[in-house]
């Protein structure tokens, strides 16, 4: 395999450095950006309440209820933006969600 | 300017083969070592409207990419023409005008508005129909003007028709004798009024 | 052993494409370009290419089917005029700021309206900025050597843009004339392979993404980068010219110069309208006139320095543009001639034609006019008219 | 075996957190749902429209898709995805990719039904593998809530405003289900992230894993442009297929079928009253607005009952 290609843009990039035409070689780097700020209430999951029916997973438009191995994890706090559908469409009332501190 | 370039301006209607006639006289020419050019002048072309399409040939590369406006020769597909088209516009008087049709050059000169050069006729259609048995008027007059305008030896001529021919028509070479036929007549059979 | 041929200059486009044998061409009809497609589409159906032709059902789905297939690593062609251009125009810019080396022969067409199908330069002086380079041809000749160097300049690392290739509808592209052709195995040996590194959405060593959302903080770094790659342009066409002489003996730079060593009185002009003002400059100089010529042939990038070189010396200058820009200060050309001219020491007068809008033909004396009125000016020392219009009734 | 949640679990994602989607986003739940029908074994190309998806996703330097993914403009992500499909086949057939792909290509009701429906159709008819994926959040949110040819009728748009005289958006919503149907392309169908999402999921792996043209209508709601509060996602997409504002069907090859049927119709007022657009229908004088919706909702409902022969 060849060398993959990862070019490291910030705002300090020069026009010589940047990546022609704006490709982007890393694919799915957006997870290196942070959305969980933008959060103002809080899903909590609780593992010991979850049937794992995994209703919830699909729901998430920012891919953070955490899955591994076919099973109900956690949250990602990184990505999760707060808007609650996970919460509402738990059949048994799994998650709490709360104010952001 | 040393010219030693012909150009020949050719009028149809739309349908009947003007154009494709003036590619096939620069399909000649070109096989006989010639640098040619060979263009419509196109308009909203359609069935039975008149066109025109122009030739040059030359022995050296041609440059000059305007319209023809002052022919050596005139090539007149359809004699109906005469009438409406103004065919002998710019025709130099030592060049000379072939027309398409059964009369005579005499009697189509009243036609000419005064053109005082040479006129040509030839019955492309009478040939046309004993030799290709279909009206194909495209093939006599061809041979006709290259007669009239002297623009090859008649072996050459006949030698890169035949090759042209052959290419053309590989897949019904039936019909390759018929046009050559055509050719040899219409270099005989052009009739002229060379005053 | 080069192949005396004899084709019209549509012809010569499609044999040219023919001998790349690009890998994708999307393509849809339009007056004077239709016979490329034709052709084509009829190489594909006859086995004598193995590229994907895509019939798409409109000028901008062309060009936007050229990006897809270009951003996926394939050598991507089409062919287009006037309105089709114009309908292309969005697309355009996106081509050249992803830095997809498309190749396009664009045979001119004046762009409506009102509408008309026949030559002049308004379609591809209307995209000038769009990113492109452009190539200008004389004639059928012209146009199929600069297709295949196009190839070259527009996949060239340096470069990686599109590239426009034009010639006059009509007047060259359904014009039949003698021909050089290159045999197919040397054109494919000149062309090459097409390698496009990782820049592409199928490289099967990384997925990547293309055409991003781009704000402030990197768009004008983006754009600035295109730039350069527009003026690297300049050097690698040159170079792929040279290449291409010693393979034909054709030589091609960024404009040519006809009788320019000793020149007073000089022609600026693009395309076919440079063969009919050939003859007139013959006939000058056999009557003793200094008259010379300058057809360009690399528009975009503009050759601003080499311009200046080659015409500071001239007394007096017309230049011809077969486009109006409206600028009511006369045509694309002439503004960016003029402007080239102003950082020399001593300069030229200047003119401007606008000349053969929507087919108006061009005559060996409307060229003559033009050199009469030149050669007035270097008499008088005076300049009646800057922007003139020349072949239009008044 | 068709794909069901449990299967989905355990594939990997192939649309990241770290997009600027709005929180709450039905685009995002779209995306997730159709990708999870790629084998994973299978590589994709992904496109998109100009649109919010493509904005949020793809905003240098950083990308949302894990897949190679290509933007070009609004209105031809039709053409742009079948130009890459062309490329594909070609290098393919010269031996120069080794892998398998396969294309999708993602736009809103604005480049679906408006602005790209030439570019669609023109990729649909020349046949290429691909599928295109309409997520018709009912108007053009990326540039702010603007009424297109999808929004249902009287909806308050910021180009459909609901004023004293004229009561939101005048005009029925386009079908553009059937018209891609009329297409007659292998597979057609229209579905929404819904209940345990096999509907979604089995339609998704259809439309890609059948050979040729598909097309994916997918309903897909936007908490900002719809006005309801951003937990209520679900729920709102319950409501428009029980209320057969937006029925679950498919037409593969041809043959069209009811893919769910809502055990009880609710009235179209239902999916209307959660849903701040709607909220001037419920003045009283403007009951008979609702009826009105109601008959023409009865009516398409009738039509596909008897299309699909129920």
């Amino acid at each position: 395999m060849k060398d993959n290609k990862k070019v490291t843009i910030t705002t300090e990039t020069t026009w010589k450095e940047i990546t022609p035409g704006g490709i982007v070689y890393e694919a799915g780097n957006a997870h290196n950006y942070k959305t969980g700020e933008w959060r103002s209430m809080r899903p909590i999951w609780h593992s010991e309440k979850c049937k794992q029916c995994l209703l919830c997973f699909p729901v998430c438009p920012d891919s953070s209820i955490l899955v591994e191995d076919g099973k109900v994890v956690g949250i990602d706090y990184d990505h999760c933006k707060g808007c609650g559908v996970c919460v509402n469409v738990c059949p048994f009332n799994v998650f709490d969600f709360v104010k952001e501190e | 300017m040393a010219k030693q370039m012909i150009e020949i301006r050719w009028h149809g209607r739309g349908g009947q083969g003007a154009k494709t006639a003036s590619l096939l006289l620069a399909e000649a020419a070109f096989a006989t070592g010639k640098f040619i050019q060979g263009f419509p002048e196109y308009g909203p072309e359609r069935m039975g409207a008149p066109i025109t399409a122009y030739n040059r040939i030359s022995d050296s590369k041609i440059r000059i990419h305007s319209n023809i406006y002052e022919p050596d020769y005139v090539v007149v597909v359809d004699e109906t023409l005469l009438k409406d088209v103004d065919v002998t516009a710019g025709l130099k008087k030592e060049g000379a005008i072939v027309i398409n049709s059964e009369k005579s050059p005499e009697e189509l000169r009243p036609l000419l508005k005064g053109y005082e050069g040479r006129v040509y006729t030839i019955d492309a259609r009478k040939i046309s129909i004993e030799t290709l048995g279909k009206y194909f008027p495209n093939t006599p007059m061809l041979g006709a003007i290259v007669k009239v305008a002297n623009i090859m030896e008649e072996e050459d001529f006949l030698k890169a028709m035949e090759e042209s021919f052959a290419h053309k028509f590989a897949t019904k070479p039936e019909v390759i004798e018929g046009n050559m036929e055509a050719i040899k007549r219409a270099l005989k059979e052009v009739k002229g009024d060379e005053r | 052993m080069a192949i005396r041929e004899r084709l019209s200059g549509n012809e010569a486009v499609a044999t040219a494409m023919k001998q790349i044998n690009p890998d994708v061409v999307a393509a849809f009809p339009i007056t004077p370009s239709t016979e490329v497609p034709q052709y084509f589409s009829q190489f594909v159906a006859n086995g004598s290419v193995d590229t994907e032709f895509v019939a798409v059902e409109s000028e901008h789905s062309a060009m936007s089917a050229c990006v897809g297939a270009s951003a996926a690593g394939a050598r991507v062609m089409t062919a287009t005029s006037a309105n089709g251009l114009a309908l292309m125009w969005e697309i355009l810019y996106i081509a050249a700021s992803s830095r997809l080396p498309i190749v396009m022969p664009v045979i001119n067409r004046a762009l409506s309206g009102p509408i008309n199908i026949h030559n002049d330069h308004s379609d591809s002086m209307g995209a000038r900025d769009s990113g492109w380079i452009q190539l200008y041809s004389e004639d059928n000749q012209e146009a199929y050597d600069n297709i295949i160097q196009a190839i070259r300049i527009a996949e060239h690392k340096d470069v990686r843009l599109p590239v426009m290739v034009c010639m006059d509808g009509f007047i060259v592209s359904h014009s039949v004339e003698n021909i050089e052709l290159l045999e197919t195995e040397k054109v494919k040996e000149f062309v090459g392979e097409y390698d496009p590194g990782l820049d592409t959405l199928l490289n099967p060593e990384q997925p990547v993404a293309m055409g991003p959302l781009d704000l402030p903080p990197h768009y004008f770094e983006h754009k600035r980068q295109q730039a350069e790659a527009m003026k690297n342009a300049k050097e690698v066409i040159l170079e792929i010219a040279k290449e291409f002489e010693a393979l034909t003996g054709r030589k091609y730079g960024l404009f040519e110069e006809y009788k320019m060593e000793d020149a007073e009185v000089a022609i600026v002009v693009l395309n076919s309208t440079a063969g009919t003002a050939k003859e007139v400059v013959d006939e000058l100089r056999e009557k003793g006139v200094k008259a010379g010529l300058v057809k360009i042939r690399v528009f975009r990038p503009f050759p601003v320095e080499e311009l200046r070189e080659a015409l500071k010396h001239v007394k007096a200058v017309a230049v011809m543009d077969k486009a109006d820009s409206f600028s009511a200060a006369g045509g694309p050309v002439f503004v960016e001639t003029r402007a080239a001219l102003y950082d020399a020491e001593t300069r030229p007068v200047m003119i401007s034609y606008i000349y053969g809008l929507g087919g108006r033909d061009v005559k060996t004396d409307d060229i003559m006019k033009v050199y009469e009125d030149l050669l007035e000016i270097v008499k008088t020392g005076e300049v009646k008219s800057v922007y003139n219009y020349l072949g239009v009734r008044e | 075996m068709a794909l069901n949640l449990r299967e989905a679990a355990k594939r990997p994602e192939r649309f990241t957190g770290g997009h600027r989607l709005c929180a709450g986003c039905g685009a995002s739940v779209t995306v997730r749902a159709v990708l999870k029908a790629l084998k994973p074994e299978d590589k994709a190309v992904i496109g998109a429209a100009t649109g919010c998806l493509e904005v949020s996703s793809f905003l240098y330097p950083y990308t949302a898709w894990k897949d190679s993914f290509i933007h070009n403009a609004f209105e031809n992500a039709g053409a742009t995805i079948s130009g890459v499909e062309a490329a594909y086949r070609v290098l393919k057939k010269k031996g120069k990719i080794d892998d398998t792909y396969k294309f999708i290509a993602f736009g809103g009701d604005g480049g679906t039904y408006d602005i790209g429906i030439q570019s669609l159709s023109g990729a649909m008819e020349r046949g290429h593998d691909m599928v295109y994926v309409c997520y018709d959040n009912g108007a053009y949110m990326n540039t702010g809530i603007q009424r297109s040819s999808a929004t249902p009728k009287y909806a308050n748009t910021t180009t459909s405003p609901a004023g004293k005289v004229v009561p939101g958006k005048q005009q029925f919503r386009k079908d553009l289900t059937q018209v891609m149907a009329a297409h007659n392309i292998p597979y057609v169908a229209q579905t929404a992230p819904f209940g345990n999402f096999s509907d979604i999921y089995q339609k998704a792996e259809k439309a890609i894993y059948t050979e040729g043209p598909a097309f994916l209508n997918v309903f897909t709601p936007c908490p900002r442009g719809w006005r309801y509060d951003t937990p209520k996602l679900m729920e709102i997409v319950k409501l428009a297929i029980d209320t057969c504002y937006w029925p679950l069907y498919e037409v593969e090859n041809g043959k069209w079928r009811l893919t769910y049927k809502p055990k009880k119709k609710l009235p179209i007022e239902d999916f209307l009253r959660p849903q701040g657009r709607f909220k001037h229908l419920f003045k009283p004088e403007n009951q008979h607005l609702i009826e009105d919706l109601q008959k023409e909702i009865d009516r398409r409902w009738e039509m596909l009952l008897e299309r699909c022969g129920e």
